[in-house]
């Protein structure tokens, strides 16, 4: 590893480390309170999930519209297998269950469905989402409709920091990896990728899967935090959100999905106070934002940290910045 | 005789009623440079599909070379293909737009890569290596054709001639043993045609492969090719070197209606 | 015997409905690709026209039906205009998130204004029940049937025969050649909403007379429901739309009619699924492979 | 000296980042049959494209009957008279022959020239009138151009733009085509077409544009581009 | 170099910024004379219609207790604000509203959510807020037992427990409507639903011909009434919300089928006869929490005429026990001559005797109202009778 990237891993370090502390400095001297905690771990989980979606749709370019459903296996993993074993070590297991189980049906699922293309892909992952929301009410030990409740709760804002920070890594680093750049190729030319030998299938497959064990996460926390599950949680409406968030930040970009999972938390905590306006308000921002932004908050730009406090230039390929 | 690479036996694909490919017989050698011509619509591209398995054939059989014999690969998909050493350029431009001129190069050398997803995840010491390896492989491809200059322009912003260059680049970055090109110089002019020609017949030397290539540009054509072939309606109307070919009145009415 | 008879009309019925949605969401998405999400809400707005038109202005339920279906013909080509139009040559899918924030806007415009209750929807017209041996059908039951059914039938005629119809076609197979013929594309684009929200007006209209209720939401299932019957029929092709929507009723109805009504939105997404495998564009989709 | 029916003055136009066409200036007479000949990628169909309106152009001024239609939309062009056949033909694959022939008579509101129109199409090609119930899919290569000339000419043209004609059609029916060129012509349209097939399109042609990458180099009669050594090595092969 | 100098420093400086206005809120905390109730109802979303229902009767008893002088503590009148928050129908959000209403706007105590799920999902905001939290119409049993049995500190309730409502409903099946045997339409996609069928399945002593579900939001119950329509029963039970049951009785009646419906309180509403048609609503008997045929208490007819003067319309069992909920808040603060959020808990569990709109309530050791089931009978769209189930 040479200076210039332990220089650049290093000032992100610095910068996450200087989120952290900000946190942490605002929840000691209880400025933002426990609803302000409630708020980041919200807009935490609501990013871990959006990450995921992001690297199916943005960078492997497929449609999905079913992220809820590996949300909720993520989520009745955690409240399954955190009940019986309740304490901390119960929950990691409940997590690690939950990605295990959610990537094995993505498998089972994406290896014939994405040979689909477009919007018949969406419906078909619209209609696994829903039957796994189907068959969770249906089922005895998942208490059907009641849905469980009192899940120990082992998620604060730190583990969801922590997690978020790592998701982010993983799938930034994911997508600099051979295998990312493969799914990125696969995305911008199917036919292209497929003549340099690239297997367009076990690519799709590769995000399709990991964009569900990141929604499997998300789920486990959420169900963690929240200390219940039902499964109106993960109707459609679930996947929309989190697509919302992608689609909003700029497909594609992760800078964007965080900075649209923050400002999306944010703006439903200043909606809160508006009753029956409140989703007339959101769905005017929705149609605006499109409309003057239709490629998104940052487009398909990522932000740079090199940039902002180096600015050299010359080092080939990290950034990607596309100013149209 | 320096052993066939490739090798179709009465060839067919069917469009609803059309037979676009009609029991083709070709075949190339190692090392070869072989042009294939004919009008518009005579089923040359086409006849690159189903060379590179994106088109299944309706009737007949592709083999190709595989080390010790000739194997039927009917059956195996374009990538599959393009790992058993078969790389394309595409008529109309298939570069990934969204990537840099560098990185349409390392995306080709996929297939090759050593560099571990785990290892790019924990940016270990063997990713950053592995990762450097590869960049100056990428690199000095570049530098054969001359885009080092663009390396980190997106392919989208290059010009015409420079995105035609840039898929020939990325085909090779895969170390095929065959190359097709589908229409090189489209859309160049003819001192960009020109470079090309040179640069055709260095590819072939320095890198010792088959290249088969599509072309309407005849100067090229002539200028590169040891062989021919002419495709009409689907069909082989002729073979041959580039002499015979410009000399054969069926070839110049085909291309030039009835005089030439 | 008689009772699997009842079931098939009870599922034709319901299709009826699946069906006059599903046209207008395979109409649109012929036209410029996109999954017209507000598409379902435009019904419940359609219903609503009708319940003003029965109950406050006292018009006749077949005047109101049509009077309906104008207002949402209006609306729909607004809708175009102000959300869609505007995003003509962007990615489609921030078309898509503007057309889901045009059906929150409308449920929760209509929920802020008018209550998110369920209302009763006039009954204009008197249900009278007909027996043909152990078989049971109502007036109204038979007024849904025939009414889609005229409007299929006026629809294969408007697309087919009229001059708006043809460059309705054009635009839909090739927006450049249909340019080039003098096509103005946004007029026909502005058409294809008219249509389609007519018809998913007329839809909404029935449905509150059959089911005698309606609410804000009610768009939501049926909206998705009829999403799925245009793709389970080839989604943009527009007989595809109302076998789609007509086999899902069916399917709806007999899998309660085995005993499977948990599981009822399951074996419709399933079959789904299994038929998209098979046939990757639908039913009557044609499979095109992007040309190299 | 003849009014031009079509001017273009210094047209610019880019794909992105891509100078498809420079500083291109040319015009076009009425009555003549005007060729643009070049290279695949030379820019020659961006220019059709842009005087029927489907691109917009960067700088440069197109004057229609000494009126500028820069701005004017792509409909009103066809209405006033400006036909484009598109490259490929584009025929509306799922419409019969009758249809797409209406089609092409979209803008002509009067139903009694519609009649006239279809008489003139169907005795110029009698093979659309025996298949006027088929699907355009159905229809051959040669088959699909006539149609798409039948169509542009249902829109009672002055000026129709043809876009490589005789792209992808074999030896007879390419030679049929520069038949109806001319016999087109002869009925008072005038004709710009670009093409491939240089040697044919030049020998029919009252003058030519030679374009190379998105600008003209060469100019000059039918006659006087073909007896050109460098147009004949460049574009007819050694 | 300079560049990250700079981001050091103003990084310093928002942290000291953010120190300084920690400490300064702190000592800026003071009390208030206005007692405040937080309101977390479901106004938008699916269960938007109960929700609002519930918000209005909410708001509703608010305004009366201020009008009446507000509540009196030691001799001094407070007036009670409520702060109402969107929960969306989403149970994430109404956890993270309780939090919002508990932390930021410091509320006394906390009326919602509307659902069994989205009660599940607040009870950790309120325990950890130490807030009592009053759900109008929650049923599922377990929402106010922890885990290890003993009672959830702060949960309390206005509605019947599921399963006292299926078992008083089997009961008044057998003993009143003499049924031997029943077809069960379930809500499947509430526990409200499910949870009412499994208690009085349990209870029931006659034969459940067929038990089949139903979606909410579903319009058509053909497939499900053509499957039954030709088997013996003599009553259907609806488990369910009045939108549905109202559609499948029409549907019922027209197909012919005339046997009595029975059904929890979620059929009470008088949207139930207007979607059903009232010549459809005859022989329907659903469980009331109050109903001006047999007024449960002396409240129900003043309130139901303040509502109908008020709102213009009737007030539906939802609105009556949000009505209720802010009512027994009022008890308790009352009774403990305190608005602190430990003492109105206190008191909330000690409520005894209450005169609600919905009946005479004693909250039990589970913090679950003790109030009899009036089993109300439709006739022609109009309550008729009322038979207290014992």
């Amino acid at each position: 590893m040479d200076k210039a990237h332990i220089k650049y891993t290093l000032s992100w370090a610095t910068l996450v480390l200087m989120i952290f502390v900000f946190i942490y400095v605002t929840t000691i001297f209880d400025v933002i309170g426990q609803y302000g905690m409630t708020t980041i771990v919200l807009i935490g989980i609501n990013l871990i999930a959006a990450v995921g979606l992001n690297l199916v749709i943005g960078m492997s370019g497929q449609f999905s519209l079913g992220h809820a459903g590996f949300m909720a296996i993520g989520a009745y993993a955690t409240a399954l297998v955190s009940s019986a074993i309740p304490s901390i070590y119960g929950f990691i297991i409940s997590l690690i269950v939950g990605i295990m189980v959610s990537g094995v049906i993505a498998l089972a699922v994406g290896l014939p469905t994405l040979r689909l293309s477009g919007d018949y892909l969406a419906i078909a992952t619209l209609g696994v989402a829903e039957i796994i929301r189907i068959i969770i009410i249906n089922m005895k030990s998942t208490r059907g409709a009641a849905g469980i409740f009192g899940i120990p709760n082992f998620v604060n804002w730190q583990v969801v920091f922590g997690l978020s920070v790592v998701a982010i890594v993983f799938v930034v680093n994911f997508v600099r990896s051979t295998t990312g750049q493969a799914i990125i190729a696969v995305r911008d030319n199917e036919i292209a990728a497929e003549s340099l030998g690239i297997n367009t299938t076990k690519y799709k497959v590769i995000a399709f899967v990991l964009g569900a064990m990141l929604a499997a996460i998300a789920g486990g926390l959420r169900a963690s935090f929240i200390q219940s599950v039902s499964p109106q949680d993960y109707t459609f409406m679930q996947s929309i959100t989190i697509l919302i968030i992608v689609v909003l930040g700029g497909i594609g970009s992760i800078s964007g999905t965080v900075v649209t999972a923050i400002v999306l938390g944010i703006l439903d905590v200043i909606l809160q106070n508006f009753g029956s306006l409140r989703m007339v308000i959101y769905a005017l921002v929705l149609i605006i934002v499109m409309i003057f932004r239709p490629k998104g908050l940052l487009g398909t730009s990522e932000f740079s940290l090199k940039k902002i406090l180096f600015d050299s230039g010359g080092d080939h390929g990290n950034n990607n910045s596309k100013n149209q | 005789m320096a052993t066939t690479i490739l090798k179709t036996n009465n060839l067919s694909i069917k469009f609803g009623g059309v037979t676009a490919v009609d029991q083709v017989n070709i075949e190339a050698r190692e090392n070869e440079l072989i042009g294939l011509i004919g009008p518009n619509g005579a089923g040359k591209t086409t006849l690159f599909n189903l060379l590179t398995g994106v088109y299944q054939p309706t009737d007949g059989e592709v083999s190709i070379y595989d080390g010790t014999h000739l194997k039927n690969v009917n059956h195996v998909p374009p990538h599959r293909r393009a790992q058993l050493g078969i790389a394309r350029t595409f008529q109309n431009i298939r570069l990934f737009e969204s990537r840099t001129v560098l990185e349409n190069v390392l995306i080709a050398m996929t297939t090759q890569s050593k560099a571990r997803t785990a290892q790019a995840l924990f940016r270990t010491p063997g990713f950053y290596k592995e990762t450097a390896k590869k960049r100056a492989r990428a690199l000095s491809l570049l530098q054969i054709f001359d885009m080092i200059a663009v390396a980190d322009e997106l392919a989208s912003n290059l010009p015409y001639g420079q995105q035609r260059r840039l898929e020939i680049v990325r085909a090779l970055a895969t170390q095929p043993k065959i190359l097709f090109l589908d229409e090189p110089a489209a859309g160049m002019n003819p001192q960009e045609t020109q470079v090309l020609t040179d640069l055709i017949k260095q590819i072939q030397k320095t890198f010792k492969i088959t290249i088969i290539l599509i072309e309407h540009d005849m100067n090229l054509v002539m200028a590169v090719s040891e062989r021919l072939y002419v495709l009409e309606y689907g069909k082989v109307l002729a073979t041959g070197t580039p002499s015979d070919i410009q000399q054969n009145k069926a070839v110049i009415k085909a291309y030039l209606g009835e005089e030439g | 015997m008689s009772s699997i008879i009842q079931q098939l009309i009870n599922g034709l019925i319901l299709g009826s409905v699946y069906a006059l949605l599903a046209l207008g969401y395979t109409m649109v998405y012929g036209i410029i690709k996109l999954i017209n999400f507000a598409h379902g809400d435009v019904y419940m707005l359609g219903a609503y026209f009708g319940y003003f038109f029965i109950k406050v202005m006292h018009f006749n339920f077949f005047i109101a039906l049509v009077l309906s279906m104008f207002v949402s013909a209006l609306l729909g080509m607004l809708i175009e205009f102000i959300a869609y139009r505007p995003l003509r040559q962007s990615p489609r899918i921030a078309v898509l998130i503007s057309a889901l924030g045009v059906s929150f806007l409308l449920e929760n415009g209509m929920s802020y204004l008018y209550g998110s209750d369920k209302r009763a929807f006039p009954q204009a017209i008197k249900t009278i029940q007909y027996h043909f041996g152990g078989i049971q059908i109502s007036n109204i039951q038979l007024i849904i049937i025939s009414t889609a059914v005229t409007l299929m039938i006026v629809l294969t005629i408007i697309v087919k025969r009229t001059k708006m119809g043809r460059a309705m076609r054009a635009v839909s197979a090739d927006q450049e050649a249909a340019v080039l013929m003098g096509i103005n594309v946004n007029r026909t684009i502005s058409f294809t909403f008219a249509i389609g929200s007519a018809l998913a007006a007329a839809g909404g209209v029935l449905i509150g007379l059959y089911y005698n209720n309606i609410d804000p939401l009610m768009g939501m299932t049926p909206g998705i429901k009829a999403f799925v019957a245009a793709v389970l029929g080839g989604i943009g092709i527009i007989p595809g739309a109302a076998l789609g929507g007509w086999l899902i009723g069916i399917l709806e109805t007999l899998t309660q009619a085995v005993g499977l009504s948990d599981y009822k939105d399951a074996v419709v997404y399933g079959i789904l699924i299994v038929i998209l495998l098979f046939k990757p564009t639908g039913i009557l989709g044609k499979n095109k492979r992007e040309k190299v | 000296m003849v009014e031009a029916v079509l001017r273009v003055e210094n047209l610019s136009v880019n794909y992105g980042a891509i100078k498809a066409v420079q500083n291109v200036s040319f015009s076009v007479n009425p009555g003549e049959i005007v060729t643009l000949i070049g290279a695949n990628g030379a820019g020659k169909s961006t220019i059709l494209r842009t005087i029927s309106g489907l691109e917009k152009p960067v700088t440069g001024n197109m004057s229609f009957e000494k009126q500028s239609i820069n701005h004017m939309s792509s409909e009103k062009r066809v209405s006033s008279g400006i036909v484009h056949v598109p490259e490929g033909r584009r025929v509306f694959p799922g419409m019969t022959v009758q249809e797409n022939l209406q089609l092409g008579a979209f803008t002509v509101a009067n139903k009694n020239q519609h009649k006239v129109a279809y008489n003139n199409v169907y005795e110029q090609f009698p093979i659309l009138k025996t298949r006027r119930h088929q699907d355009a899919a159905t229809l051959s290569g040669g088959e699909q151009q006539m149609l798409a000339i039948g169509r542009a000419l249902m829109a009672n043209p002055k000026i129709i733009l043809l876009d490589e004609p005789s792209m992808g059609l074999a030896p007879l029916y390419i030679k049929k085509i520069f038949a109806i060129i001319q016999q087109i012509r002869d009925t008072g349209v005038t004709v710009l077409v670009i093409e491939q097939n240089a040697n044919q399109a030049l020998k029919i042609a009252d003058r030519g544009y030679v374009i190379e990458s998105g600008q003209i180099i060469a100019t000059g009669t039918g006659a006087e581009l073909l007896s050109s050594d460098e147009v004949r090595a460049s574009y007819l092969g050694g | 170099m300079k560049k990250i100098i700079a981001i050091v420093v103003a990084f310093v400086v928002v942290i000291g910024a953010v120190i300084g206005f920690g400490v300064s809120k702190k000592s800026a905390d003071k009390t208030s004379d206005v007692i405040t109730i937080g309101g977390v109802f479901d106004t938008s979303g699916n269960a938007s219609a109960y929700g609002q229902a519930e918000q209005k009767g909410a708001n509703f008893a608010v305004k009366r207790i201020n009008k009446a002088g507000g509540i009196k503590i030691n001799g001094k009148s407070y007036q009670v604000k409520i702060v109402n928050k969107d929960s969306k129908s989403d149970n994430t959000e109404a956890a993270s509203v309780t939090t919002s209403l508990i932390s930021n706007t410091k509320v006394n105590a906390i009326v919602g959510p509307v659902t069994t799920a989205a009660t599940q999902a607040a009870v950790p905001a309120a325990t950890k807020g130490q807030t009592p939290m009053m759900s109008p119409t929650a049923g599922a049993d377990d929402i106010t037992v922890q885990k290890n049995g003993k009672v959830q500190p702060y949960v309390f309730r206005a509605q019947f427990k599921n399963s006292y409502l299926g078992t008083k409903m089997a009961q008044f099946a057998t003993d009143n409507v003499k049924a031997k045997d029943v077809v069960i339409f379930q809500d499947n996609s509430s526990d409200y639903g499910t949870g009412i069928t499994n208690a009085f399945k349990k209870a029931y002593k006659g034969h459940v011909v067929e038990t089949d579900s139903y979606q909410a939001g579903d319009k058509d119950f053909q497939a499900m009434l053509t499957k039954i329509k030709n088997q013996k029963f003599d009553a259907i039970v609806i488990n369910g919300y009045y939108n549905e049951a109202g559609a499948i009785l029409k549907q019922a009646r027209d197909m012919g089928i005339n046997v009595p419906v029975i059904g929890p309180d979620g059929l009470g509403d008088p949207k139930l006869a207007e979607i059903a048609g009232n010549k459809n609503t005859s022989d329907v008997y659903y469980a009331a929490h109050f109903s001006t045929k047999a007024p449960a208490t002396d409240a129900a007819e003043p309130f139901v005429t303040a509502y109908k003067k008020s709102y213009k319309q009737e007030p539906s069992q939802f609105t009556a026990l949000a009505y209720d909920a802010v009512y027994m808040i009022k008890q308790a603060i009352e009774n403990e001559k305190s608005a602190d959020k430990a003492k109105i808990t206190a008191g909330l569990a000690k409520i005894k005797n209450f005169d609600g709109v919905t009946g005479k309530m004693t909250m039990d050791a589970f913090h679950n109202p003790k109030k009899s089931i009036v089993m109300v009978g439709v006739t022609n769209g109009k309550d008729t009778t009322a038979t207290v189930v014992k």
